[in-house]
């Protein structure tokens, strides 16, 4: 992989690594004795998953008129939740996918927590189709398999899109992690002390050897699923936006949608990818790996994105005039200056106007002010996905049937619940699995550039 | 597999890369044909010196995409044709158009599950044990130490030789693998 | 290195892997059949009644009519279960002092109804109705069998969904003349030429109407 | 007994009775055992072995019924119970209907009622009853609640603990016993308004007992000006109704003549069948409504002239006058601008038409009104035309105020021994100048006959359950003198007797079942030959022949005018005026536990469970109040504070409030509900009162089904007058564009055989709500109470969503009843991942609840927004007795399904297997659903589009035909008929 460095610009990996010391300082993570830091953060994310648990049972013991849904916003904070997360998972596709096929090798030290931040956002996401439904115990009619009622999932509709998407989306993330993490497998296994360690890293690594043939069909497996991931990362918010696009409300039912959930997408997950790496660089030590540069190109892409999002908010109210149909127009009004029109102005300034700092090479390589944005999108990009399903759905074509929304205690418990798991999850992941990818890192070592390009 | 001594094969580690793409690409002109290199990192250059085939991942992956369209396609037009035909909201039983999602999700499954299980089986995976593990300094392979082996069942494979040959690369080590 | 593993766990770990698939179909497979087994449909269980009542004895041996007890399945949704006095119109004279009768005769002496277990029984969301199936000549062997060789009463049909729709999307397998709807031991020479006429001659609505969801569900 | 609703219905026992008293157990009512020994055994002897059906029966509801969706769990094992003796009648599984009738007021209403397997199901009106025509109001249609109702009271009590018939009889006939030498000067009987001709026998003839004894008549919603109004006029009192058929010009005095008074009913059929515009709309007739509170007359009337109440007696003086009346004359009658303008108009039109137009005034108009009324009629030779005098349908009409003011009297002079309180709640819904209640406790022996136990028991040694009309033999007369026999459907759920039961208490040694009185009474109006036949006629017709009153010519007194407008005082320009009305859904409170009618939304405020103090936007505006401000109001020395509601369209200066609210005791439904205005009111002129207003500042959470109120240039509904249509009959449909059939991505779907389709008349709807109540019963519609309702959750399948138009001092108000569209290209239904709805051959919308998981995709997706959403359990699995009123037709929804209107598919259906048993296509009007059947005004038509002669099919042919949302391609099977109006040139032009 070439890779030139522009003078002023840092560097991508720190000075003086051989694959030796990459590779101890990356295991050694995994392979040392636990920081009672984690235990800490761990502890207090476990509470929060009890409370998931706590509000999901009660859900079920009374049914989902706990929440604030009711006629005519039947979906409130649980799709919003939904899409938000499944939103935040792209970026670690992105990364690991896409810039992969780009060659870009910056990627190496971040694409693994990217992975395993999408695997982790889409399982919470994945709670909340099953959450919101009326009888949550027997969601399995959403797919098709042979039953006694001879009756089959309802194939237009996007919901089973969804569960096909989602679940697609779901496995290859789960396979594109797990082969990456083979070579690493095989690392902390010919290098764990304890027997137990051994073994179980032995199992998971399945007998890797790092042979030429092996590397030579991994290499070609591992393009293959970057390239299908890379559809992945396109389609499943496509999918996703159908949910809306495909319906005939005002404020719903656009062409923009699919593109400009994308572009939410990845500009949400870049956020939340920063948001975990800048801590996470800081607790191991890892500033050689993640560097600043990673932070400034997180950032521009953050900037890009961002800007596409703001062209999607325009298009919508120029194709709400355009069209001059009445019930778009007023969509626009009531966002603009309806019951949530603080909603609104609160989304246009987190996703809108706050990354415009970003034009700012000081605050590009200022590692707080990064977290903080990156916060403050998240945040933005939760809130344009309320105020899209809440605006639209709250005052539609009838005048009569018009209601209004907000959520509930339970709508927050359920929130803050997945936060939680999501958190959970990764405590556990950055403990027992390498969460940068070794032998990636390995090859943007000098050593390895000179065989690439010295090679015959 | 010849019987005689039970030897796997003859190990010679190096220090970087380069040296073992050397290596091997002079094992190779040497005549050796069953022999392995083993690195911490993919090296395109090492498959080219070891004049590997093209893999067969990417014909797999075409299969199994094609696979998942038609089985996709196939569940949606038999359900929605054939086995309960509904009239659900005026649209005819075969809207293919509303079908085209599922069948690209079912598309990009069925490609996935190839790629991954295909480039497995196809390096002979999961295999915990193997004789390379036997040579002693071995672990060092996923690290930073590059490994050649020259196996015992190759026709042009002789002990004596074979070790000298591969001391002529100037490796830091040449050892026996136990099969 | 010395190795961590056996040479055996390579085959293990393998089949480990083929097994975990064939696991589970298998437990898919148990599922489906559980679903379609006497146990969920209660096909052919014989549940306990308080009168050993033998549907064989009075149908093939005294050859009572169905609607001499079941009196409004012509007539109404609901097929109808014999009053006491209708047991009594016989049980009068026959089998007067049978203890195995002592329930219905307590029945009419105090008034308190028979408490039958109900064996054919839909689903509270399912609307079936008797007199339209009969009338369109519909026998009461295709749902409920061979009563003349029940000494007990049984169920002789799962009764699920898919096998409702069976008929309803073939009722020239099952439908009858009219006349022979409550025989028990009619058989049509040749059902597959007999079946499409009687379909005409009855005016049996096609596979769309019958299968639409609000024939059976409101 | 177990929660398996089958079991309560199969529950196995001898006689309906045992049966229901195990269920009162249920109830956990303390001692029902006592009562068993004596009660039962008489009873069961009681009934003949004809009346067998009446029994409840005990064939297992098992697979007919009830019961929730048990969704994928294994089925539990279930019995099955047949009859020990079948009764002839009965063919389980298929209902049966009865004819009776039912009161309001006093007056009957003919009802046929639906009963499967002896449980009454549905009440249906009774075509051939002159109130009703088949159809009937809110009350009627919720009545069938009202019988199941847990609540009602189930023990005869005295001080509270219970007892039994037997000792009550004897104590009562103990004190008679006493009286007798009196010549029971002691004995005062109140009752409410009788038109029973067997009660009114009774009554007299314990007054021929005991000749000093006395009965007084107490009905809150009085009559009593009518009555005197109708004495001052013509020397006596009589029975006025009026017939519209024959009305060109309808003038209404503070008249809600559609949906207030005796004959409402009929009288909005036969104004529909006036309004209906087809064709050209020739004979289309006008109205104009005079009127302080809006109301439905308001909302139908061509022009609409607000005025304050108290103001109405002078416009009506002033109308007089410009009609020439003799003796409307004087100068407080001089009215400025506008309302002389519209005053000259009106009298102009109805002078072009003698004898083909009418005034109507208002139930709760002062007499003076009235007695205008008589003389403008007379004037415009309308009586014996549209207005017709006869007989009066009560035997024995009085002044019930100064009635109910003479037995307080006697009350606090100690004069009364035994007070027999014969249905009514006195305590309750006496003028509070009267202190009643206090009153009464002079009286050593109180007993009260009551449907509940209520304010008045409290204050009673004795409480007697009343049997509800569904439950006992009784008759009544309808407002044109009509009689009907009203008999039980059931045997008494909770052992209620009848008034007639307690009344023969006081003359008989056993008083005689309620049959045996009922129909001797009878044996002596009808010829005795052929007695049984005619009784059987009567009992199967609902109507007795030849009863109806014959139409009378009375003299008309002149100086009644001048009278009248002498006692016309005009209101003082600051004072503010508080009208008081009987609730559209609770009526005086006598429905206040009726969970039905509580959470029906109001006539245009589209409240729910409270009640409100109505003001105009100005007025609101002056107080600085919003709708749900509480305010204070006080009036004739009381106090209370009750929320706002601004009601565009009210007149200034005045407030409007209903009665019936603020109950202390009645049940867990009714009690504490709103705020008592019976304190407010005043015996003298009980329906206005001068008040004060005063802000709290407090406020409170009103539970309204629609929050907003403008069409937002939209056309939801489409509007236009006779003129316009003349000129351009296309005008309707080119309000919005009709997308063309073949613009769309699809080859559309196609419907060979049926193709069913409704249709509403917007011109005709009164928005009285009945057809929302039959759709409730019907469909088993949960009710989910006030916070759930606030939080946008109401369950109606069917809603009339209501907008306003124009100024809001007298803005245009039109009611739009709103239910599934049915539409052929359903958003609904691409979007359900399962399944769960999806369209029938037949093009129904079908809503499969076992199917659906509830993912209110649906929902969202619908255009209409008239799909229903269990976000909880809603329907009561608990209530055993709840669930025998429910109909076995009709799946019961479980928590977290989607529902809506289906056509009444169990209806349809129903035909269908009817008719293909008979090898013949189902016929036009052979099926209806709920809502038209119910309709007083038949605003809502349903068939087959596909026969082009079905009267739906003709509906769709007509110029003023349009769908909700048409633009939207979705092909709404449900379509409207744009509303017409057919003002006057002057006013319009002016």
């Amino acid at each position: 992989m070439t890779e030139r460095t522009l003078p002023g610009r840092p560097p991508i990996i720190g000075p003086g690594y051989t694959s030796g010391t990459v590779t101890d300082k990356i295991s050694e993570v995994v392979l040392k004795r636990t920081p009672r830091w984690w235990y800490v953060g761990f502890g207090l994310s476990l509470i929060l998953v009890l409370l998931f648990f706590y509000a999901v049972a009660y859900l079920f013991t009374k049914g989902v008129g706990i929440w604030g849904v009711n006629v005519p916003v039947g979906w409130g904070w649980d799709i919003t939740n939904f899409v938000w997360w499944i939103g935040i998972g792209h970026a670690g596709t992105l990364i690991s996918a896409i810039l992969l096929l780009l060659r870009q090798p910056w990627r190496n030290s971040i694409n693994r927590f990217a992975e395993a931040m999408t695997l982790f956002a889409v399982a919470c996401a994945s709670t909340y189709p099953i959450l919101h439904l009326g009888r949550p115990w027997v969601f399995y009619w959403l797919m098709p398999y042979p039953n006694s009622l001879g009756i089959w999932p309802q194939f237009r509709s996007p919901l089973v899109w969804d569960v096909f998407a989602v679940s697609t989306y779901a496995t290859i993330s789960l396979l594109f992690w797990f082969v990456g993490l083979i070579p690493d497998l095989a690392t902390l296994r010919d290098r764990a002390a304890g027997k137990t360690a051994k073994v179980v890293y032995g199992i998971l690594a399945m007998g890797w050897r790092g042979s030429a043939r092996h590397w030579h069909n991994y290499e070609s497996a591992y393009v293959m699923l970057a390239g299908l991931a890379t559809f992945l990362v396109v389609s499943v918010h496509s999918v996703v936006s159908f949910d809306f696009a495909s319906g005939l409300l005002p404020g719903w039912h656009t062409t923009v949608f699919p593109p400009y959930f994308v572009a939410g997408a990845i500009y949400s997950g870049f956020a939340m990818v920063l948001t975990l790496a800048i801590p996470l660089r800081a607790a191991f030590g890892l500033q050689d790996f993640i560097t600043a540069r990673h932070l400034q190109n997180m950032a521009k892409v953050m900037l890009a994105t961002g800007l596409i999002v703001g062209y999607g908010y325009l298009i919508e109210i120029f194709l709400a005039w355009y069209s001059n149909d009445p019930y778009e127009k007023y969509m626009v009004v009531n966002r603009v200056m309806g019951p949530y029109a603080f909603q609104y102005w609160a989304l246009i300034a987190c996703n809108i106007v706050s990354p415009q700092f970003l034009w700012l090479r000081r605050v590009r390589s200022s590692t707080a002010a990064l977290f903080v944005l990156s916060i403050v999108v998240n945040i933005g990009m939760w809130l344009e996905r309320y105020v899209i399903i809440v605006t639209s759905l709250h005052r539609d074509f009838l005048p009569s049937s018009w209601g209004t929304y907000s959520g509930t205690i339970w709508d927050y418990a359920t929130f803050i619940g997945t936060i939680g798991l999501f958190l959970a999850l990764m405590f556990l992941f950055i403990r027992f699995l390498p969460a940068i990818s070794i032998f990636e890192m390995r090859t943007i070592l000098p050593e390895a550039r000179s065989v690439e390009e010295g090679g015959p | 597999m010849r019987g005689g001594p039970r030897l796997w094969g003859l190990m010679a580690e190096f220090r970087t890369p380069q040296e073992l793409v050397d290596a091997a690409a002079r094992a190779r002109a040497e005549g050796y044909r069953r022999m392995d290199a083993y690195s911490p990192f993919p090296m395109e250059a090492l498959s080219e010196a070891l004049d590997l085939p093209a893999s067969k991942v990417p014909r797999l992956v075409l299969v199994g995409g094609t696979l998942g369209a038609l089985a996709g396609f196939a569940l949606q037009y038999w359900v929605s044709v054939i086995a309960y035909p509904l009239d659900v909201g005026g649209k005819p039983y075969n809207s293919w158009p509303a079908f085209i999602p599922v069948v690209f999700e079912c598309t990009i499954l069925c490609a996935g599950l190839f790629a991954v299980l295909g480039m497995l089986a196809l390096n002979g995976l999961p295999m915990p044990y193997h004789p390379v593990f036997n040579a002693p300094r071995f672990a060092l392979a996923s690290r930073d130490r590059y490994f050649l082996c020259i196996e015992a069942r190759d026709r042009k494979f002789d002990r004596q030789a074979t070790r000298r040959f591969l001391e002529g690369l100037r490796p830091s080590e040449v050892a026996e693998v136990a099969a | 290195m010395s190795q961590i593993f056996h040479r055996s766990t390579n085959t293990l770990s393998r089949v480990t892997i083929y097994a975990a698939v064939f696991l589970a179909a298998g437990l898919l497979f148990v599922a489906a059949a559980l679903d379609r087994s006497p146990y969920n449909t209660r096909q052919d269980v014989v549940l306990k009644q308080p009168v050993p009542f033998s549907h064989r004895h009075h149908v093939a041996g005294l050859g009572l009519d169905c609607r001499y007890c079941h009196s409004s399945v012509e007539t109404s949704a609901f097929a109808g279960m014999p009053s006491t006095t209708t047991c009594m119109n016989c049980h009068k004279q026959i089998w007067s002092d049978s203890p195995m009768l002592e329930p219905v005769r307590s029945s009419a002496r105090t008034g308190t109804p028979i408490r039958w277990t109900r064996v054919h029984d839909l689903p509270d969301f399912v609307y079936f109705n008797h007199s339209i199936h009969v009338a369109k000549g519909i026998g009461c062997v295709s749902c409920h069998g061979r009563v003349d060789e029940m000494p007990l009463m049984r169920q002789a049909q799962p009764l699920q969904m898919e096998w409702c729709l069976g008929c309803h999307r073939h009722p020239e397998e099952q439908v009858r003349p009219r006349d022979a709807v409550f025989s028990q031991t009619w058989q049509a020479g040749d059902q597959a030429s007999l079946g499409p006429i009687l379909v005409r001659e009855h005016r049996i609505r096609g596979a769309r109407d019958l299968t639409s969801c609000s024939t059976c569900h409101r | 007994m177990s929660d398996d609703p089958r079991d309560e219905s199969s529950s196995a026992r001898p006689h309906g009775r045992q049966f229901w008293r195990s269920l009162a157990e249920l109830e956990g009512s303390p001692g029902v055992e006592e009562g068993r020994g004596d009660e039962f055994p008489p009873q069961a002897s009681e009934w003949p072995d004809g009346l067998d059906r009446r029994r409840f029966l005990q064939l297992a509801g098992a697979s007919l019924a009830l019961a929730g969706l048990q969704g994928c769990t294994r089925q539990p094992v279930e019995s099955i119970v047949p009859y020990v003796r079948q009764p002839e009648e009965i063919v389980p599984g298929r209902p049966l209907f009865y004819a009776t009738v039912m009161t309001l007021g006093g007056y009957g209403h003919g009802l046929l009622v639906e009963s499967h397997e002896g449980r009454p199901t549905k009440i249906e009106g009774n075509p051939s009853h002159p109130a009703s025509l088949g159809s009937t109001d809110a009350y009627a249609q919720a009545a069938i609640l009202g019988l199941y109702d847990p609540d009602r009271s189930q023990l005869l009590t005295e001080l509270r603990g219970v007892s039994i018939w037997k000792d009550f009889v004897a104590a009562l006939q103990a004190r008679l016993k006493a009286q007798e030498a009196l010549d029971g000067e002691g004995i005062r009987i109140l009752t409410e308004t009788v038109t029973s001709p067997t009660l009114v026998d009774q009554i007299r003839a314990v007054l021929d007992r005991f000749p000093k004894a006395r009965w007084h008549q107490w009905e809150p919603v009085t009559r009593d000006a009518v009555r005197l109004a109708s004495r001052a006029a013509f020397g006596r009192i009589l029975e006025t109704r009026y017939d519209l058929r024959s009305a060109d010009v309808i003038v209404a005095l503070d008249a809600d003549f559609v949906t207030a008074g005796p004959g409402a009913v009929r009288r909005a059929r036969d104004f529909a069948d006036r309004r209906r515009v087809r064709g050209d709309g020739s004979g289309m007739c006008r109205l104009y409504a005079i009127e302080s509170a809006p109301t439905a007359a308001g909302t139908l009337a061509d022009h609409r002239l607000a005025v304050r109440a108290g103001a109405v007696p002078i416009v009506a003086a002033a109308l007089a006058r410009e009609l020439g009346v003799p003796g409307a004359t004087g100068a407080a009658l001089a009215l400025e601008g506008s309302q002389a303008r519209f005053v000259r108009a009106v009298a102009a039109d109805l002078l072009a038409r003698p004898g083909r137009c009418v005034v109507i005034p208002g139930e709760y108009a002062p007499a003076a009104v009235h007695v205008l009324a008589h003389a403008i009629n007379h004037r415009l030779d309308a009586s014996g035309a549209t207005v017709v005098q006869t007989e009066p349908v009560e035997p024995e009409p009085i002044d019930q105020a100064s009635s109910l003011r003479e037995l307080v009297e006697a009350l606090r002079a100690g004069r009364v021994d035994l007070l027999a309180i014969v249905g009514g709640n006195p305590v309750h819904t006496a003028p509070a100048d009267l202190r009643f209640a206090e009153a009464m406790l002079r009286a050593p022996f109180r007993f009260h006959l009551a449907t509940e136990e209520d304010e008045t028991s409290d204050y009673c040694q004795w409480h007697v359950p009343e049997a509800h009309f569904l439950e006992a033999w009784s008759d009544a007369r309808a407002f044109d003198g009509t009689a009907s026999i009203a008999q039980p459907l059931i045997e008494p759920l909770y052992g209620g007797r009848s008034a007639h039961e307690v009344l023969a208490a006081f003359l008989e040694e056993t008083p005689r079942p309620g049959l045996a009185i009922v129909q001797e009474s009878w044996r002596s109006r009808l010829p005795a030959a052929g007695f049984e036949a005619s009784w059987r006629r009567s009992l199967h017709d609902g109507v007795i022949e030849g009863t109806a009153l014959p139409a009378l010519t009375p003299a008309h007194r002149a100086d009644s005018v001048r009278e009248a407008v002498g006692s016309i005082r005009p209101p003082g320009e600051e004072a503010i005026e508080l009208v008081l009305r009987p609730d559209p859904s609770v009526f005086d409170g006598r429905f206040a536990n009726n969970g039905w009618l509580q959470e029906l939304p109001r006539p245009l405020s589209k409240l729910t469970w409270d009640n409100v103090a109505y003001v105009s936007p100005a007025m609101a505006r002056r107080l600085g109040v919003a709708s749900g401000d509480v305010v204070e109001v006080q009036a004739s020395g009381a106090a209370a504070r009750l929320p706002v509601w601004v009601l565009p369209g009210h007149p200034d200066g005045s407030v409007t409030a209903h009665l019936g609210y603020g109950r202390r005791r009645i049940g867990r439904v009714g009690t504490g509900v709103g705020v008592d205005l019976y304190p407010l009111r005043d015996a003298v002129s009980p329906w206005l009162v001068e008040a004060a207003v005063t802000r709290t500042g407090e406020r409170t959470d009103l539970a309204s089904t629609q929050e907003h109120f403008l069409m937002e240039g939209r056309h939801p509904v489409r509007r236009g007058t006779l003129a316009e249509l003349r000129a351009n009959p296309g005008f309707v449909a080119e309000m919005e564009e009709r997308p063309a059939r073949e613009e769309s991505f699809y080859p559309p779907h196609s419907y060979p055989g049926r193709a069913w389709g409704l249709a509403v008349d917007l011109s005709v709807c009164t928005g009285c709500n009945a057809c929302v109540i039959a759709c409730q019963a019907e469909n088993n519609i949960p009710v989910v109470g006030k916070d759930q309702v606030r939080r946008g959750r109401e369950m109606h399948w069917l809603r009339i969503d209501r907008y306003y138009e124009g100024p809001e001092e007298d803005p245009a108000v039109h009611n739009m009843p709103v239910m599934c569209m049915h539409c052929e290209q359903a958003p609904c239904e691409v979007v359900c991942p399962v399944g769960a709805t999806n369209h029938s051959s037949e093009g129904l919308n079908d809503m499969v609840y076992n199917r659906c998981v509830g993912t209110r995709y649906c929902s969202n997706n619908c255009p209409y927004k008239v799909r229903r959403f269990n976000f909880l359990q809603y329907s009561d699995e608990r209530t055993p007795v709840l669930k025998l009123g429910r109909n076995p037709d009709v799946t019961v929804r479980s928590r977290g399904v989607m529902e809506k209107c289906t056509y009444c598919v169990q209806r349809i259906n129903g035909a269908r297997i009817e008719a293909e048993k008979e090898g013949r296509p189902v016929r036009d009007g052979e099926v209806t659903t709920a809502c038209q059947q119910a309709c007083p005004t038949q605003a809502i038509v349903f068939g087959d589009i596909n026969d082009r002669q079905s009267r739906v099919a003709l509906w769709r042919s007509e110029p003023t035909h349009y769908g909700l949302l048409e633009e939207l391609n979705t092909r709404p099977r449900t379509t409207y008929l744009a509303k017409l109006s057919n003002p006057s040139d002057d006013l319009e032009r002016g």
